[in-house]
């Protein structure tokens, strides 16, 4: 860290002196040039210098060297800002003059390295250039950037920066940055104190760390701040972000329960129908969630310009795709094991292992690449420590989604009505006239369908390969049963419990331990409950 | 209802053996079973020892092992048998009994390296050493003796079984349930086993075993010695199991099979029944990890794999459940067959057996020994008319 | 009656295979291959059975050795522990070969190890693992701790002025022992306890958003802080989405892998990822000639355009060549012959450089820390500036560090404890 | 000193521990001629009222018919009184002292209550002569069962019972391969075998022919007296030709008791019973 203090101070002595010594210093054309020949170590140097002399005329170059897309051409070392088209070619342009050059193959161009080191001194160097930017996301990037880097040089931006910012969150976030620095490079005690008092509503991690820094001791256990005062207030200014941090982390660990719930529930919806409604215990549920999963490779390969879209179209071809694998598996054996569910264990353990061996037939049993879109990547910010990230907020919101329809299609459809009435008396749903062969197998299509959308869901979480069903099929039927069978509030109820118990021992226990904890509760909690949270009552359930 | 002292007196002796000849068809099985048992396990073991290695007469020391393992999983699928075919409790968890059974032999094993280890520490296995554990835990204590060990064998996978299947029974977790639970039993363990601070070697196992009561593992003599140990207690088991399946007791548990209820309203505290039966196999379990790891040489948490007790089942309802040989065969073949076909085309065999599963679970639900007994009685039939 | 039949048929079968199996030729050079092509890892360990394929081919290309054409013999030990022991004995006993190039797992070269040491066999053991061993039997062409792990943590150390470590990783023994190393290591740097994070998660742990939001925390405490990562192959990816979506970037919190190469990268979509770090003794991006026909030689072989190289295919490419030169210069492919002149062996590697094979069975490695970069492929930012010789026992644990290995004689052992003077647990 | 006077009493030659002496089921005290009490007994299924404040007195040697429209709560009655429903309220005595509920199947059938289902349910995959043998009067402790061997008296025994349900024939089929009144019958004898006190039996006349009916009231007639029975049946005139005293149940209460004449002429029972019937 203090490196890069003196780094940036020796920047801002270069501001000042460079018209002097102009005549000494290698030129623009020079100091580019460099670029393409320097060891990484010497880089960071010709950047300063690229700075000093260039200023936001070098924001090109040093943006597309922070996006790895500068490069350079073998025949004459011009930098070029080079993007891969798809073609598999490159398309120039040049960084400095800004002039189309026109696609070129791979091999005529060289990357310019960057490696982190560069990319953290190119984003300060970036910020520097960027805090007068009209942009407002550019100068909070720039503000925060600031706010973890601060020296004299960036003070003195920052407060001349404070008189044009009209936007009030930035405004705090400068105030903020002053503020600390007052705290920490303030001799007078009066602004120290005031300073504190100006923190203590910033929830940014380097004022905790630097306000709890002031109660630190040395090795000798004499306090490193010697004003009592300070670190009196200091004490009740850190109990209060401390306070405030304890509040988020909590709904940061509900969060966390609430989304490894849903995709639970999302795993288990489809096992509710199957298991809870058919009584076919359905070992080959995982891998109809895989077979999901692959759709969505799928359809990703065939749609490589709409990645964006790509999910949207997904979600229904899963469902088709996993539905029908469903039908034809119970068309194929299922129907034949009538009420020995035992035996469908055994059957579908059996469809399983063929499934995941076709599989690895298909697209070889390395994982398959699913990509994220850009809607799905990145968090919701509501503060500097509590985001909540995109992925998994809509994967909850997706799973209730599903949930739900599935409750329409079960209550208000005349699917769901034969459903019901199937799963309560056959012989006699039979006698009514209800195909029951038919709705066994729409109902056990609609239960795969599920699982192939979960599947869609999953892709977006973790590898895509043909392992991928066999680390959800225990946790699904654990939520089934620990909800109750064939009662598919239960499953949601079990679901977000087990996920939020789990979150919440996770930090006390550590993963592995949470996992076997919940795991023996749920044993426990059977042979409480042997049918679970909410079980079907009456005649009928014996 | 007056009835003749001299009928009377003849009625008994011919029940008997009325008696008797409906369960001939079980009976004449043993003396078949145990010849066959014992004769390849002593054929195996004379051309292993005393037939020089260039005849083709010669069995080899892989082919010693080999079999050693298969008899250990075929007392594995006889215990899965016994709650299963003749009790009707689905049980996917019985890996767990097996595992435990088998860490109990080789925390003994380890023991026995002493300062044979590669750290030349005389107390504490290797893999304790390089995790920096500054003495033994206490529940390693004892595994040193070799009565205890084996006194842990049964005891620790029984009172697991004891007390899982008191807490089960007695709730009435039945049928699905409970086969969902068993599963999850095996999932916790192998978790638990996974971790490196139960101090059980984490996911390496226990393994480079030296000797077994002072006999180098590595000697022939000490495998056929094995191999023989191993046909020898599944031969016991099977006298034994047959015995219990054969008893007023076997009928019972037979019934609570097919009619819980009436057997609870006759009196009976069924869930007794079948806590006793459940200890009763899952020692058996035990015994057969325990016979399998110094065949192998390795016991670690993979054995808790819930797939692994999946198979288990397989290997029983292939064979044909509710008969004891059923189960044996069952073991014997689907082993064979994997050693064969994942050599020959490894790709093909997940293809066969999950297409097995189906076929025998949808065409023959009482497997390969049900398909014999069908033709068998047709034959009868034939014969008759 | 049936059951008579059974057995009988049962019993010929079995006589059948024995009788085929001691009829094998005598006129090629068997190698063992043993590597899982199904179950778990069969992800990872069909590339390196492709690959032995093809050296073999290329090898018999080249007129064979010692005048012999060699035959590969494959089995499929599944990704089962106790098969591995099983499949070992069956190739060495059996079939009879030669050298066998196997084993992924730590476990599964536990498992394999009494077994090959007991008949006497060869093992090349090709990818990176905890140390702690040497074998007589066995030559390991993966990296050793500090072959890997080490020299990452200096490059963090000093390039990156890292201050605070989270040692991240699955709970096996290859990321225990490493993280013991680089604790005690780090603890000799003078980093204080609290700024060492120590995580372990379960085989396959998906759900990261816990660990990786603690990581967070920790790292906010206003020290560079890197993750050291040990975190095993398929628990990776939902590892890496959940950094890039908790908008940890490799600027603020870099993380260095030493389980992920360009074949995992291959499944993940590596956008987020670029900027992490991880170390390893080859990177496919290397520029030379040697690696340029490489990479082109497995492309034509595996006839797929999109695959990629790593590693422990390198591993595997140098352990096949050398023995190969070991089996011409013994003349023979007798194991105690081949074991000796394997020691001091030398072949080219495919980083423009040469790899030896020293007394301890352990080679002689360049470490390379590479970048990720969009499309999969590491970037090489930082080498080692000679070799570095591979130290199957650690100098940074208590217990081993008075240990070393020299299968030279006149001390031939695997584990001789300098200060006992005393050569432990061999049986051979 | 008081552990070893423990340990001295334990030990003492002179008595038998008590874990050994074989338990004996308790006396059943009929001073008062009444062997069931049923008193203001409730049971809810999900808001299903199924009994409600049931009150009902059975004598000992009595035979009681429970008769009542679907769903009147005849079964559920049953099922109280053999432990395989919980009482929501209420009071059920064997006798004077035994308090029923609260024990579960085994321990009511132990202590002299048989039962048969409205299903006959046998042991389906044993013979005949392997039913009988398991209902019989025996230890039901896990060891003596492995160890039991049939004395001569009670080969005899099963043959006596086997005579009397007249499946001697059949000893040695196998129970599932028995006809719909065979199996009836067979249940019945596996009641006869257990030598109950009471007999629950749940309409013993479905799917008989006419002529399996008629032995079968002429058999619960004559087990009457020795033993209690009580009989659920839905055929009036089976109830008709058995029946000394009726009971209806309706709605989860009783509605009227008597004789089946004064049932069939109580204004109450024709208005929801005999008269929904007719």
């Amino acid at each position: 860290m203090r490196r890069l203090y003196l780094t940036l101070f020796n920047v801002m002595l270069l501001l000042i002196s460079s018209h002097l010594f102009a005549a000494n210093e290698p030129s623009l054309d020079g100091l580019t040039h460099q670029l393409t020949t320097a060891k990484l170590k010497q880089v960071p140097h010709i950047i300063e210098q690229l700075e000093t002399q260039g200023g936001e005329r070098m924001l090109p170059l040093f943006s597309a060297m922070l996006a790895g897309e500068l490069y350079y051409r073998k025949d004459d070392s011009r930098l070029v800002h080079a993007k891969k088209m798809e073609s598999g070619n490159f398309s120039l342009v040049d960084v400095i003059t800004a002039e189309t050059i026109g696609d070129v193959k791979k091999k005529t161009i060289k990357k310019v390295r960057v490696n982190n080191r560069l990319r953290t001194q190119l984003r300060s160097v970036i910020s520097r250039l960027t805090l007068f930017s009209s942009d407002r996301d550019t100068r909070e990037a720039a503000i925060k950037n600031m706010l973890n880097a601060l020296n004299e040089g960036n003070i003195v931006l920052l407060s001349k920066a404070k008189a044009d910012e009209e936007d009030q969150d930035l405004l705090v976030l400068i105030d903020t940055a002053l503020s600390l620095n007052d705290l920490l490079n303030n001799a007078e005690i009066e602004v120290r104190l005031a300073a504190l008092d100006d923190l203590s509503n910033s929830l940014e991690p380097i004022v905790k760390s630097s306000v709890e820094a002031l109660l630190e001791k040395d090795d000798d256990g004499n306090f490193i701040e010697s004003d009592v005062v300070l670190r009196n207030k200091a004490a009740v200014v850190a109990e209060k972000i401390e306070g405030k941090v304890g509040f988020y982390s909590f709904l940061e660990k509900l969060f966390f329960g609430l989304s490894l719930g849903s995709v639970l529930l999302l795993a288990a919806t489809g096992l509710a129908i199957t298991f809870g409604v058919m009584g076919v215990i359905n070992m080959a549920h995982g891998e109809l969630i895989m077979i999901g999963a692959y759709t969505t490779y799928v359809v990703q390969l065939l749609m490589p310009n709409a990645i964006e879209y790509s999910l949207l179209v997904a979600v229904p071809a899963a469902f088709l795709v996993a539905g029908f694998v469903g039908v034809l598996i119970e068309r194929g054996v299922i129907r034949f094991l009538h009420g020995r569910p035992l035996e469908t264990l055994l059957a579908t353990f059996g469809i399983s292992l063929i499934l995941q061996q076709m599989v690895r037939s298909v697209f070889s049993p390395l994982n398959r690449q699913v990509e994220t879109p850009q809607w799905m990547s990145g968090s919701l910010e509501f503060n500097a420590i509590f985001s909540i990230t995109y992925n998994r907020l809509y994967i909850l919101v997706f799973a209730l989604l599903v949930f739900f329809a599935l409750q329409l299609i079960l209550k208000r459809t005349s699917l769901g009505l034969n459903v019901r009435a199937v799963s309560q008396n056959r012989n006699m749903a039979k006698a009514m006239g209800i195909r029951t062969e038919w709705v066994d197998a729409m109902t056990f299509g609609l239960g795969s369908g599920i699982a192939g959308i979960a599947g869609v869901a999953l892709s977006q979480l973790t590898n895509v390969g043909p392992n991928l069903g066999q680390s959800y099929i225990i946790d699904s039927f654990m939520v089934v049963v620990f909800g109750g069978v064939g009662h598919l509030w239960g499953t949601l109820v079990a679901g977000f419990t087990l996920g939020i118990t789990n979150k919440f021992l996770e930090p006390v226990t550590g993963a592995v331990l949470a996992n076997i904890i919940v795991l023996v509760f749920i044993i426990l909690f059977i042979q409480k409950r042997p049918r679970g949270l909410f079980p079907q009552k009456g005649r009928a359930a014996e | 209802m007056t009835v003749s002292a001299q009928s009377d007196a003849n009625l008994a002796p011919q029940t008997l053996t009325q008696r008797f000849s409906a369960l001939h068809e079980l009976r004449d099985k043993a003396p078949l079973f145990l010849s066959l048992l014992f004769g390849v396990t002593l054929y195996a073991s004379v051309c292993n020892l005393y037939v020089p290695e260039g005849s083709i007469f010669h069995v080899s020391t892989y082919t010693i092992t080999l079999l050693g393992k298969y008899l250990s999983f075929a007392l594995l699928a006889l215990a899965v048998d016994v709650v299963w075919g003749y009790c009707g409790i689905l049980s996917l968890g019985h890996g767990a009994f097996f595992a435990l059974g088998g860490y109990a032999m080789g925390m003994y094993l380890m023991r026995q390296i002493g300062d044979r280890g590669v750290y030349a520490n005389p107390d504490l296995p290797d893999f304790m050493v390089f995790l920096n554990w500054s003495e033994i835990p206490w529940f390693w204590q004892g595994f040193d003796q070799f009565w205890f060990a084996m006194v842990m064998v049964l005891l620790v996978p029984g009172l697991l079984a004891f007390v899982f299947g008191w807490l089960a029974f007695r709730s009435r977790v039945t049928g699905v349930y409970f086969s969902i639970m068993t599963q999850a039993l095996t999932y916790a363990l192998m978790l638990a086993f996974f971790r490196n601070e139960m101090g059980f070697g984490g996911n390496n196992g226990l393994t480079d075993f030296k000797d077994l009561l002072g006999f180098s593992l590595q000697a022939d003599s000490t495998r056929v010695a094995l191999l023989i140990c191993t046909s020898v207690i599944l031969g016991l088991a099977y006298v034994l199991s047959q015995w219990i399946m054969n008893s007023k007791l076997g009928r019972l548990i037979v019934g609570v099979r097919d009619a819980e209820p009436r057997a609870r309203f006759l009196g009976y505290k069924t869930e007794n029944y079948k806590v006793w039966l459940f200890v009763y196999s899952g020692m058996l379990a035990a015994i057969a990890g325990a016979l399998y790891v110094p065949q192998v040489g390795i016991i670690n948490p993979g054995e808790f794999s819930p797939l692994n007790s999946i198979e288990v089942v397989v290997w029983v309802a292939v064979g044909g459940r509710g008969t004891l040989y059923g189960a044996i065969v069952g073991a014997l073949l689907i082993n064979y067959a994997k050693t064969r076909f994942t050599a020959i085309f490894p790709e093909a065999w997940l293809f066969a057996l999950g297409a097995l599963f189906v076929a025998v679970t949808v065409f023959l639900p009482q497997g390969l020994m049900g398909l014999i007994k069908r033709s068998h009685v047709e034959n009868n039939n034939v014969e008759k008319t | 009656m049936k059951m008579k039949k059974i057995a009988s048929k049962l019993a010929l079968t079995a006589g059948a295979c024995l009788l085929s199996m001691s009829l094998y030729a005598a006129d090629t050079i068997k190698v063992g291959v043993l590597h899982s092509l199904s179950g778990t890892m069969a992800i990872s360990e069909t590339t390196l059975k492709d690959t032995v394929l093809m050296m073999i081919e290329e090898q018999n290309k080249k007129g064979g050795l010692l005048g012999k054409k060699l035959e590969p013999v494959v089995v499929d030990p599944a990704s089962n522990w106790p098969l591995f022991a099983e499949k070992t004995r069956e190739l060495l006993s059996q079939e009879k070969v030669d050298v066998i190039f196997g084993c992924w797992t730590s476990v599964s070269r536990k498992s394999v190890l009494p077994v090959i040491e007991e008949l006497n066999g060869l093992l090349f053991y090709p990818v990176q693992y905890e140390g702690e061993e040497s074998s007589k039997n066995v030559f390991y062409t993966g990296a050793a701790p500090n072959q890997q792990a080490i020299p990452a943590v200096d490059y963090l150390m000093d390039e990156m002025d890292v201050k605070r470590w989270v040692l991240a990783g699955t709970d096996y023994v290859y990321p225990r022992t490493t993280n013991k190393i680089l604790e005690a290591y780090l603890r000799s740097k003078g980093v204080a306890e609290k700024d060492i994070m120590i995580s372990y998660t379960p085989f396959g742990h998906s759900d990261w958003q816990g660990i990786v939001s603690n990581i967070k925390k920790f790292g906010n405490a206003g020290k560079k802080t890197a993750v050291v990562s040990t975190i095993n192959g398929d628990a990776n990816v939902p590892f890496y989405k959940e950094l890039g979506n908790q908008g940890v970037s490799s600027e603020n919190i870099p993380v260095v892998a030493f389980s992920v190469g360009e074949e995992e990268l291959s499944g993940i979509d590596a956008k987020p990822l670029v900027g992490h770090l991880a170390a390893w003794n080859y990177f496919q991006s290397v520029e030379n000639d040697a690696n340029e026909a490489f990479i082109k030689q497995w492309k034509t072989f595996i006839k797929d355009d999109k695959r990629v190289t790593n590693d422990p295919m390198e591993a595997t490419y140098i352990g096949f060549n050398m023995w190969v030169k070991a089996v011409e210069k013994a003349g023979s492919t007798d194991v105690n012959k081949v074991e000796q002149a394997m020691i001091g062996v030398s072949t080219p590697n495919l980083t423009g450089g040469v790899a030896v094979m020293n007394a301890n069975h352990h080679l002689s490695k360049p470490v390379l820390i590479g970048e990720i970069q969009a499309d999969g492929q590491l970037e090489v930012v930082w080498e080692t500036d000679g070799l570095l010789a591979g130290d199957a026992w650690s100098n940074f644990l208590p217990s081993s560090k008075d240990i070393i290995a020299n299968w030279k004689p006149p001390m031939t052992c695997g584990n001789y404890n300098t200060k006992t003077k005393k050569c432990a647990g061999q049986n051979y | 000193m008081t552990m070893l006077d423990n340990v001295r009493q334990t030990m003492r030659r002179d008595q038998v521990w008590p874990f050994l002496i074989e338990k004996q089921p308790p006396n059943i005290d009929v001073s008062h001629n009444v062997i069931l009490y049923v008193e203001g007994l409730s049971v809810s299924f999900d808001g299903f009222q199924a009994l409600n404040d049931l009150n009902l007195y059975v004598n000992d040697g009595e035979l009681r018919c429970l008769i009542g429209a679907n769903g009147a709560g005849k079964t559920t009655l049953m099922d109280v009184i053999t432990g395989k429903t919980q009482a929501d309220s209420g009071d059920v005595y064997f006798g004077q002292t035994i308090d029923l509920l609260g024990k579960d199947e085994a321990e009511i059938a132990q202590l002299g209550i048989g039962r048969k289902f409205q299903k006959p349910t046998v042991f389906e995959a044993q013979s005949v002569f392997s039913n009988l043998e398991l209902a019989m009067k025996a230890n039901r402790g896990i060891l003596p069962t492995l160890l039991a061997q049939l004395s001569a008296a009670q080969f005899d025994r099963i043959d006596e019972v086997l005579e009397t349900i007249g499946l001697k024939e059949q000893r040695l089929m196998l129970a599932g391969a028995l006809s719909h009144g065979q199996k009836q019958w067979l249940e019945i004898g596996m009641l006869l075998i257990a030598d109950p006190r009471l007999l629950l039996i749940d309409e013993p006349v479905a799917g008989m022919t006419a002529q399996e009916t008629e032995r079968t009231a002429e058999l619960l007639t004559s087990l009457a007296g020795e033993h209690t029975v009580v009989v659920v049946e839905h055929d009036m005139e089976f109830v008709r030709s058995i029946a000394k005293t009726v009971t209806v149940l309706h709605q989860g209460s009783v509605l009227a008791e008597g004789s089946m004449q004064e049932i069939q002429n109580d204004p109450a029972v024709i208005e929801v019973y005999l008269g929904e019937s007719d």
